[in-house]
């Protein structure tokens, strides 16, 4: 069971990580495209859950993806990653903390 | 018909890859213009290498073409992430 | 006769292998050669006498017209005799002079070798070879002169002799080239047979000026007069040798050898005989107020010099004549007075005429012998310097053309001569002792061997002349083509000869007895010639020299000044300006190609190239002009990539983006860009390089447009897969029909690696 | 209908030219080296994507080979770059 | 650089560009690639490497030391041309293994794929050479 | 087409060219970057373009192909420059270290 | 016929040995015998062309125009055999004169290679094979001239690499032009192509930057900067292996491609042939003159002498070529004894400058006699080597009428022979100006001076031994004026 978990969650992840990306496409297209600028842009510190290294390459690569959301910088110490928004709003950080949960449950 | 799909995705391709350039022009400031760079590119690549597989029809260009994809997916992020974590250690911006 | 050479070259290298213990007897040992030697030629004379001609030819290069030939005639053979028995005496008196030295295994090395080369000269029948011995004899000089080489003054006479006549040296070897092109040979027997067409070829004026060059330089002509003083720098036994009796005498025996073939032209008895009368003249003049004995001596071989240039010039047969007896004359005396002056020095520690004196009683036998030469110098009867100077006089009454102007000099050259010697003779031996007399041993004997037999010649020969006119004949006939009685005599009988004689002995006396009385006339006359012939030879040679170095380096630091853009600048201007030129001169050509700005998208990619290579000319930040490089790059690459070439295309992507890499990472260690050159610069920069990028422009194009042969790529696209067994048709060029040009491109990358490592590798770190 | 095509084709083309012109504005422009690199980094993809498209104009897939290895080494000059920057920083 | 991200990916990274850069070599005669591009490929796979760790700590790491990569692919190349001299042909001759099954037909193997072994051996060598010499501080 | 490239070829060269010509040895370099790169251009260009034709056996008519060696000879150049280039830079790199100058015009003990 | 591949792969094998070797000791003996075994097989390709006339090798075996093709006839193998000679010497002299600082056994890795680009270039019949020896030679070079790493090192480091970077641009520049013209890199075939076509004046462009690439190699006069301002910064050792082979190899570059393809435009060509070489004999040698120091002294001595062989190849006769030949063999060897005893001069007292140096006749008449006999064969003394080439040069200028270069030559010679006794005066005739420093006193053994004993032997051989040597270059110089021999021998076609 847990052998076949794995792909399931693998193309779950795929799903998930395609969508995501349409999505911030046509987010940064729109911002682009429409002459007036609605960014915002901030920092936020991202708590990790994990110290695996794959987990945190996955997560990073993944934020970088997602629509407004670039990872800058890994901090050891604290365990935390850096991101940069361009809409810095509350929701951000649970959107991020949601992406994080799918990607333990991947490599768990 | 086929062939004009694949037209179509290769425009749209090509236009992603513009607006990431025009993105590139417009934002303001350093990290808001490597979002674009980064998502539209990428996403620009893809579709390219989409309407390219499909031209072709072939195993071997389909599976260049994955290969691309990953390899792009794989490493635009690391780039992007490598000039901001750059840029931020440079003019100390973090909090 | 080639042996005889290789003897000479055999021993003068085996003086190094005599043991300590017989070193003492070097000298003797080759003096008993050159006797042998003089004795062996001695033998040809009845062979000689009657005019048969002895030749031997060795292949050398024959291409070249180059060989080993020598001739033994008789004009070779007097001088043969005279330079191997003078030879002979010098060796006796270098065994005295040079004990006391160190460095005479060296000393006798060079002296026998220069006797080696000096018989080979007159011996070589071949110009060219003749022109090696002459080399030969100028560097060995020059190793003479400079034998205490620790002085400056010998130093620098040294090197003036050599330059001197390496220049006369260099001018003859021309000179003679430019002969032997008229005859495709350098043979002198072939040159005299051709005589008449050399002389009416329109080369025949330079080569004559050219080998005239150095027949002046070598015999010490004005105005190259001046290395001679200079040269008695020398050990004496080199002054007497060398500088009086054979190698200045070099160039008289050319104009001898040459005479027939070039001689009888107007050039050949207006040029000399000027040149020769000047020397004279020269020479005699300034003799009389040196102070250095060496110096008087030199001064008068100088005149003697002028003289036998002067007689050969004339060019009757009676002032061959006289030549030849004056060639004698002249070696005799000269030689045992400069081994008297030697004597002289050694016994006293000074060669100041003003400090010595009194010699008379310190060396009697020194005192007749010295007497004799200086007689005959003066051409005192019954010497053979009288005999001498009656024929010269009898030649110069009888010299066609200038002849009064010429007697007037002769004669007045003459009583200078007179004078001098017995100023000589008054100072040196005469009055009172003035310096202390050392005494040098059981060897004092040996010392006069050479004067005493030479000053028995001179009177010998001028009381029997007749056994020396023996010898001169056959030397005659070939100088001047038909055979010819000599009939020499002390007396001529009361013509104007004899009365010219006459008058020049009587006024010399005269003018002595003046100077004797009043002193200061001799030193008012020395500072007379020191202010009117302030300008002394030697030093205007050594300005010369100076000013030139001086040219040449304003010049080098004109040229290479160190300024590293302008090297590159001119090269590019050189390039620039040739490339236009041929450009210009082809400028017939046209193309047929049209300017076509499809498809779009190669020209925007051009368009966005050049923009970043302007850019990159420009920018001011570093980093921003190395990505603007790798986009130029990265552009290019897609040029190659659109016109065919992939592998090239990903060759020169990963290339570019490597050293970008490496740029930027070592960037940061280097300083930042800074304008350093002015506007004006810039813009002048900026034109040159606008004008070598057109001008490459222009030939691409061309390239592009002709084509003469199909390429040979053919062969290699049709067989690549059938025979090298690859697809990648690029890649089998690479790795096998062009293997070695792959392998050569991994060594260059090698080294550079590895040079790369050696570089920046810090010392102490050992990997 | 191979007309449209071929229209499609070209007009991504010149697409993607005016994108490598827009990239290279910023380039010259840019203010800071950071957006240099940025902007090199979208040239070398702009290319990437110019010659895929151009893969499809002369049909040949040989050209995607290409790409491959433009993918893999393009951000490596991005990644040295900032390096760079950063160390400078450091020295500072 | 000293980042963490970029030392993780680079584990990933470098097995891709290893992978490449043989498959360039291996293809080389028939696609595009070879030689030089392979070898360039797997140095700049440890290029990146040093730029995510630090140079002094990849050079430590290295199992076979830029130098001696040089020697190795010069070896290499030298060798591939002894099978022409002992056949008796022109120097560097390509001298090829004809088997009689298929798959040796299909993969020629011969000394002109040696020699670019060799090539990519060297360029390999030369490239971190390069790259470690500037890089590394005393 | 080809007088455009052609006309590229020249500028490269003149943008070399000029590079060269500063003062600056680090524009120096770039500059025999450029004339390099000018330089292969230049090879490529002189043996003739035939675009979209990649010679890989079995192809089309051998006219019609691309002609490969070129292509070969500035494969060899393009690498051979690289090496030079990059010795440059460890050139100057150790000259800048040992003199701290980046001036040519400095450059004048040699000749003195 | 394998045997001429032996120059370019025997020292590929040392280089990749010499990699290898840590001890510094094994390196210096390994590279002696070395550099003996390449004599050997020298002398076995020279022996073998002397009986055929010409060796002709296919890279790979695949036919003439297509291959990369090895020849060796006349002018090459002498050219081998004097590179091999100077280079066993060399590889003598550096047992004692190389240094810690100087690389060690690195050294002798870019020694080698730079054999193997000298012999390559001597030996290919291909153009851009040409060029990539050239480029062998000219990185190891930069290598050598910089391996000391002191500041003036580095700094004629950078001006020799500038000026020979933009030779070797024009030179591929040249090529690209050539080969999109002719289609063809083989030399044979280029001739074969080139003789037939009228328009042929129209690859003067091409031409012109072969001239010019070849020319600052060769350091001729407006391009000659370099030199001066390099040569003398390098270790003595590897200065004198440049001024034996470096320049050379431009030389015979220069002779190969106007004697066997660019001969349409003739008069054109030997006209500025002739100028060109007027000005460099006469500024080299004025600038020699000028100066105080051994090495540059010596430097610009190349330069003037470059000129000599410019004129012997623009004055175009069998003659002047064979004269041309000669006169770079005798150059070659003189040359770099020159700058051997130079450095064995500047171990005994320290320095190179003539001022601060003397006395050496006393303390070292062996060394004065080794440093006179290349002295004055180049001055052109006879009967020394230097005297044929002149001698064979002089003759040529006058005998096609070429009065005024001719004159410049003979003037020439004496500038030279000026310089020469300025040092021989200088250094070994005066006393040492400054007796009270002693320094630490070097006694030259007889491993430093075995190398100038070699070469010093040369000299006068080839002097004494003209005869010979003459045969060899006349035939040279007719195989290179007759480039149908070389043309049908390599392409096997005969019309």
């Amino acid at each position: 069971m847990k052998y076949l978990k794995k792909p399931y969650y693998i193309v779950l992840f795929m799903f998930y990580y395609i969508t995501k990306l349409i999505q911030s496409n046509i987010v940064i297209a729109f911002d682009i495209l429409t002459p007036k600028m609605h960014i915002k842009p901030g920092f936020i510190w991202l708590p990790l859950e994990t110290k695996s290294k794959l987990g945190l390459l996955l997560l990073s690569n993944l934020i970088s993806m997602t629509p407004g959301t670039l990872s800058i910088d890994y901090d050891d110490n604290k365990n935390s990653l850096l991101v940069h928004v361009l809409y810095n709003q509350e929701n951000v950080i649970n959107d991020l903390r949601a992406i994080q949960k799918r990607i333990l449950k991947l490599i768990a | 018909m086929n062939e004009i799909s694949v037209g179509i995705i290769l425009l749209l391709g090509a236009l992603f890859i513009l607006i990431a350039s025009i993105g590139l022009i417009r934002f303001k400031d350093i990290l808001s213009r490597m979002h674009a760079t980064t998502k539209a590119t990428s996403f620009g690549i893809l579709l390219l290498l989409i309407a390219v597989s499909l031209y072709f029809g072939t195993y071997i260009v389909t599976l260049k073409s994955i290969l691309i994809i990953i390899f792009v997916y794989l490493t635009a992020p690391l780039a992007a992430h490598s000039v901001a974590k750059s840029f931020i250690d440079n003019n100390n911006k973090t909090d | 006769m080639l042996y005889i050479l290789l003897i000479y070259l055999g021993l003068s290298f085996a003086i190094f292998l005599i043991p300590e213990k017989f070193k003492k007897y070097t000298a003797f040992i080759i003096a008993i050669l050159q006797l042998s030697v003089f004795a062996y030629f001695f033998r040809f004379f009845p062979k000689i006498s009657n005019g048969e001609k002895i030749s031997l030819v060795k292949d050398w290069i024959p291409d070249l017209n180059l060989n080993f030939s020598f001739l033994l005639d008789g004009l070779s053979f007097l001088f043969v005799l005279l330079v191997t028995f003078i030879g002979f005496l010098v060796f006796l008196y270098a065994k005295a002079y040079m004990k006391g030295y160190s460095g005479t295994s060296r000393f006798y090395f060079y002296l026998t070798l220069f006797s080696g080369a000096m018989l080979g000269l007159v011996l070589s029948e071949n110009m060219i070879q003749l022109f090696v011995f002459w080399e030969l004899t100028s560097v060995l000089s020059f190793l003479l002169i400079s034998f205490f080489n620790e002085k400056i003054a010998s130093r620098k006479a040294a090197f003036q002799s050599l330059f001197v006549t390496g220049f006369g040296g260099l001018s003859l070897l021309a000179g003679l080239i430019l002969l032997g092109s008229i005859t495709d040979s350098y043979s002198i027997t072939d040159w005299i047979q051709n005589s008449a067409i050399i002389k009416t070829d329109s080369k025949y004026l330079p080569a004559l000026i050219l080998i005239l060059l150095g027949v002046f330089t070598k015999s010490a002509q004005f105005p190259f007069h001046f290395w001679l003083p200079g040269a008695m720098q020398a050990p004496t036994p080199v002054s007497s040798y060398l500088h009086s009796a054979t190698m200045v005498k070099a160039g008289i025996f050319l104009l001898f050898r040459l005479n027939p073939v070039l001689g009888g032209t107007t050039e050949w008895t207006y040029i000399i005989p000027v040149i020769g009368v000047i020397t004279m003249l020269t020479g005699s003049y300034l003799s009389i107020t040196q102070k250095d004995l060496k110096a008087v001596l030199a001064y008068t071989t100088i005149s003697a010099l002028g003289v036998l240039v002067l007689l050969i010039g004339i060019d009757t047969k009676i002032s061959i004549k006289a030549a030849f007896i004056f060639l004698f004359v002249h070696a005799f005396y000269k030689a045992a007075l400069f081994m008297l002056a030697g004597f002289i020095d050694k016994k006293t520690g000074t060669r100041d005429i003003d400090s010595l004196g009194g010699l008379i009683f310190v060396m009697p036998i020194g005192f007749i012998v010295g007497s004799v030469a200086l007689f005959s110098m003066a051409g005192i009867p019954p010497m053979l310097g009288f005999i001498g100077k009656e024929l010269i006089y009898e030649a110069k009454v009888q010299s066609p053309g200038m002849g009064f102007l010429v007697l007037i000099l002769g004669v007045a050259s003459n009583i200078f001569m007179v004078i001098i010697s017995l100023v000589l003779m008054s100072k040196a031996f005469f009055g009172q002792t003035k310096s202390n007399i050392k005494q040098l041993g059981l060897n004092e004997g040996l010392f006069l061997v050479g004067p005493i037999v030479l000053a028995m010649l001179s009177v010998g020969f001028g009381v029997f002349p007749d056994l020396l006119s023996n010898y001169i004949e056959p030397a005659l006939q070939i100088v001047t083509g038909d055979s010819m009685q000599i009939k020499l005599k002390i007396g001529h009988g009361f013509n104007e000869v004899f009365f010219l004689s006459l008058f020049t002995v009587l006024s010399g006396i005269i003018v002595f007895y003046l100077l004797n009385k009043y002193p200061n006339l001799l030193y008012n006359w020395r500072s007379f010639n020191s202010k009117v012939f302030s300008i002394d030879f030697a030093d205007l040679f050594s300005y010369g020299i100076a000013s030139f170095n001086r040219f040449s380096e304003n010049n080098t630091k004109l040229i290479q000044h160190g300024y590293h853009r302008y090297y590159i600048l001119t090269i590019i201007l050189f390039t620039t300006v040739l490339l236009w030129f041929q450009v210009y001169i082809t400028r017939g050509w046209q193309s047929d190609m049209e300017l076509t700005l499809r498809p779009l998208y190669i020209t925007g990619l051009i368009a966005i190239i050049i923009i970043s290579a302007l850019y990159c000319a420009f920018a001011k930040s570093r980093l921003a002009t190395i990505i603007a490089m790798g986009v130029t790059g990265y552009g290019i690459s897609f040029i190659y990539l659109y016109y065919s070439a992939v592998d090239l295309a990903i060759t020169q992507i990963i290339v570019e983006t490597l050293t970008v890499v490496l740029f930027v990472l070592v960037l940061q260690k280097l300083p930042k860009f800074a304008i350093l050159s002015r506007l004006r610069s810039r813009m002048r920069d900026a034109v040159i390089a606008l004008a070598f990028g057109s001008v490459m422009t222009i030939l691409a194009l061309k390239a592009i447009d002709l084509e003469f042969n199909r390429p040979i790529s053919d062969y290699y696209i049709e067989n690549s897969y059938l025979k090298a067994y690859g697809k990648n048709v690029v890649n089998v060029i690479l790795v096998d029909f062009r293997a070695l040009d792959t392998l050569g491109e991994v060594t260059v990358l090698t080294i550079a690696s590895l040079g790369v490592f050696v570089l920046l590798k810090s010392k102490k770190e050992k990997r | 209908m191979d007309n449209y095509f071929d229209i499609l084709v070209y007009s991504s083309m010149m697409v993607l030219i005016i994108s490598l012109i827009l990239a290279f504005i910023r380039l010259i422009k840019g203010p800071s080296i950071s957006d240099r690199v940025v902007s090199l980094d979208l040239i070398a993809s702009i290319i990437m994507g110019m010659i895929l498209v151009y893969t499809i104009l002369i049909k040949d897939a040989i050209y995607v080979d290409i790409v491959i290895v433009i993918s893999l080494i393009s951000f490596i000059g991005t990644v040295a770059i900032s390096t760079y920057l950063k160390q400078k920083m450091v020295e500072k | 650089m000293n980042s963490t991200i970029l030392q993780i990916s680079s584990r990933y990274l470098n097995i891709i560009l290893l992978i490449a850069s043989v498959f360039a070599l291996i293809r080389g005669h028939n696609q595009p690639g070879g030689g030089f591009i392979g070898g360039l490929l797997a140095s700049l796979s440890v290029i990146f490497n040093s730029l995510a760790y630090s140079p002094e700590e990849i050079l430590k790491k290295l199992r076979i030391k830029p130098i001696q990569h040089i020697a190795l692919g010069l070896i290499l190349v030298l060798l591939s041309i002894i099978p022409s001299l002992l056949a008796h042909k022109p120097v560097m001759h390509g001298i090829w293994i004809k088997g009689s099954s298929a798959f040796l037909q299909s993969v020629k193997i011969g000394t002109p794929l040696l020699f670019d072994i060799g090539v990519f051996f060297t360029v390999i060598g030369v490239t971190l050479l390069f790259f470690f010499s500037l890089l590394i501080k005393k | 087409m080809e007088i455009l490239l052609a006309i590229l070829t020249g500028l490269l060269f003149a943008v070399g060219v000029y590079l060269i010509l500063r003062r600056s040895i680090i524009k120096f370099i770039i500059g025999i970057i450029f004339l390099s790169n000018a330089t292969n251009l230049l090879v490529f260009l002189s043996a003739g373009l035939v675009s979209g034709k990649p010679v890989f056996v079995p192809g089309g008519e051998i006219a019609m192909q691309a002609d490969p060696l070129p292509q070969a000879l500035v494969l060899t150049a393009i690498v051979i420059g690289f090496g030079i280039v990059v010795f440059t830079i460890a050139l100057k790199y150790k000259f800048f270290k040992t003199t701290g100058t980046d001036d040519l015009d400095q450059l004048q003990q040699t000749d003195k | 016929m394998n045997i001429i591949a032996f120059p370019i792969f025997f020292p590929f094998l040392l280089v990749i040995v010499m990699i290898m070797v840590r001890s510094v000791k094994l390196a210096k003996c390994l590279a002696i015998a070395g550099s003996a075994i390449n004599i050997i097989g020298i002398l076995l390709i020279f022996q073998q062309v002397s009986k055929n006339d010409i060796l002709v090798l296919n890279m790979g075996g695949w036919p003439a125009p297509y291959a990369i093709t090895l020849v060796a006839d006349y002018l090459s193998s002498l050219m081998l055999l004097v590179t091999a000679i100077i280079v066993f010497s060399i590889s003598v002299y550096a047992y004692n004169f190389i240094q810690e600082d100087d690389g060690n056994s690195k050294f002798y890795v870019f020694f080698f290679s730079l054999l193997m680009g000298v012999n390559g270039a001597f030996i290919t019949g291909d153009v851009f094979n040409l060029y990539v020896w050239f480029e062998v030679m000219l990185l190891s070079s930069f290598v050598l001239i910089t391996l000391g790493k002191r500041k003036e090192q580095l700094e004629g480091g950078i001006k020799y690499m500038a000026l020979n970077l933009i030779a070797s641009l024009l030179f591929l520049a040249g090529l690209g032009l050539l080969y999109g013209k002719t289609g063809t890199l083989n030399m044979a075939h280029l001739a074969q192509i080139l003789k037939d076509d009228q328009q042929a004046i129209l690859i003067n462009t091409s031409a012109m930057l072969f001239f010019i690439a070849f020319g600052i190699k060769a350091a001729v006069f407006p391009v000659f900067f370099w030199l001066p301002s390099s040569y003398h910064t390098a270790n003595i050792t590897i200065t004198s292996l440049f001024a034996g082979l470096l320049t050379k190899v431009g030389v015979y570059a220069l002779i190969r491609f106007f004697t066997l393809f660019f001969i349409q435009d003739s008069d054109f060509w030997h006209t500025l042939l002739l100028i060109i070489a007027g000005f460099t004999m006469i500024i080299g040698g004025m600038a020699a003159s000028a100066h105080y120091e051994t090495r540059r002294i010596l430097s610009y001595h190349i330069i003037s002498q470059i000129g000599y062989m410019i004129m012997g190849l623009g004055i175009f006769t069998p003659l002047a070529i064979a004269g041309a030949i000669y006169f770079t063999v005798h150059n070659m060897i003189a040359k770099t004894n020159t700058f051997l005893i130079a450095g064995v001069i500047n171990k005994m007292k320290g320095t190179y400058y003539l001022k601060n140096i003397g006395g050496l006749f006393k303390e070292s008449p062996m060394l004065a006699i080794l440093f006179i006999i290349p002295a004055f064969a180049l001055a052109g003394i006879p009967p020394l080597s230097g005297f044929f080439a002149k001698f064979m040069l002089i003759k040529a200028g006058f005998e096609d009428e070429h009065y005024f270069v001719t004159s410049v030559a003979i003037f020439t010679g004496i500038l030279t022979l000026y310089s020469v006794i300025k040092i021989w005066n200088e250094a070994f005739l005066k006393k040492h100006p400054d007796e009270t420093k002693v320094h630490d006193k070097f006694k030259p053994g007889f491993i430093d001076i075995l190398p100038s004993i070699i070469l010093g032997l040369g000299s006068i051989g080839l002097g004494v031994f003209a005869k010979y040597f003459f045969e060899i270059t006349s035939a040279a110089a007719e195989q290179l004026l007759n480039p149908d021999f070389y043309i049908n021998n390599i392409l096997n076609t005969v019309k």
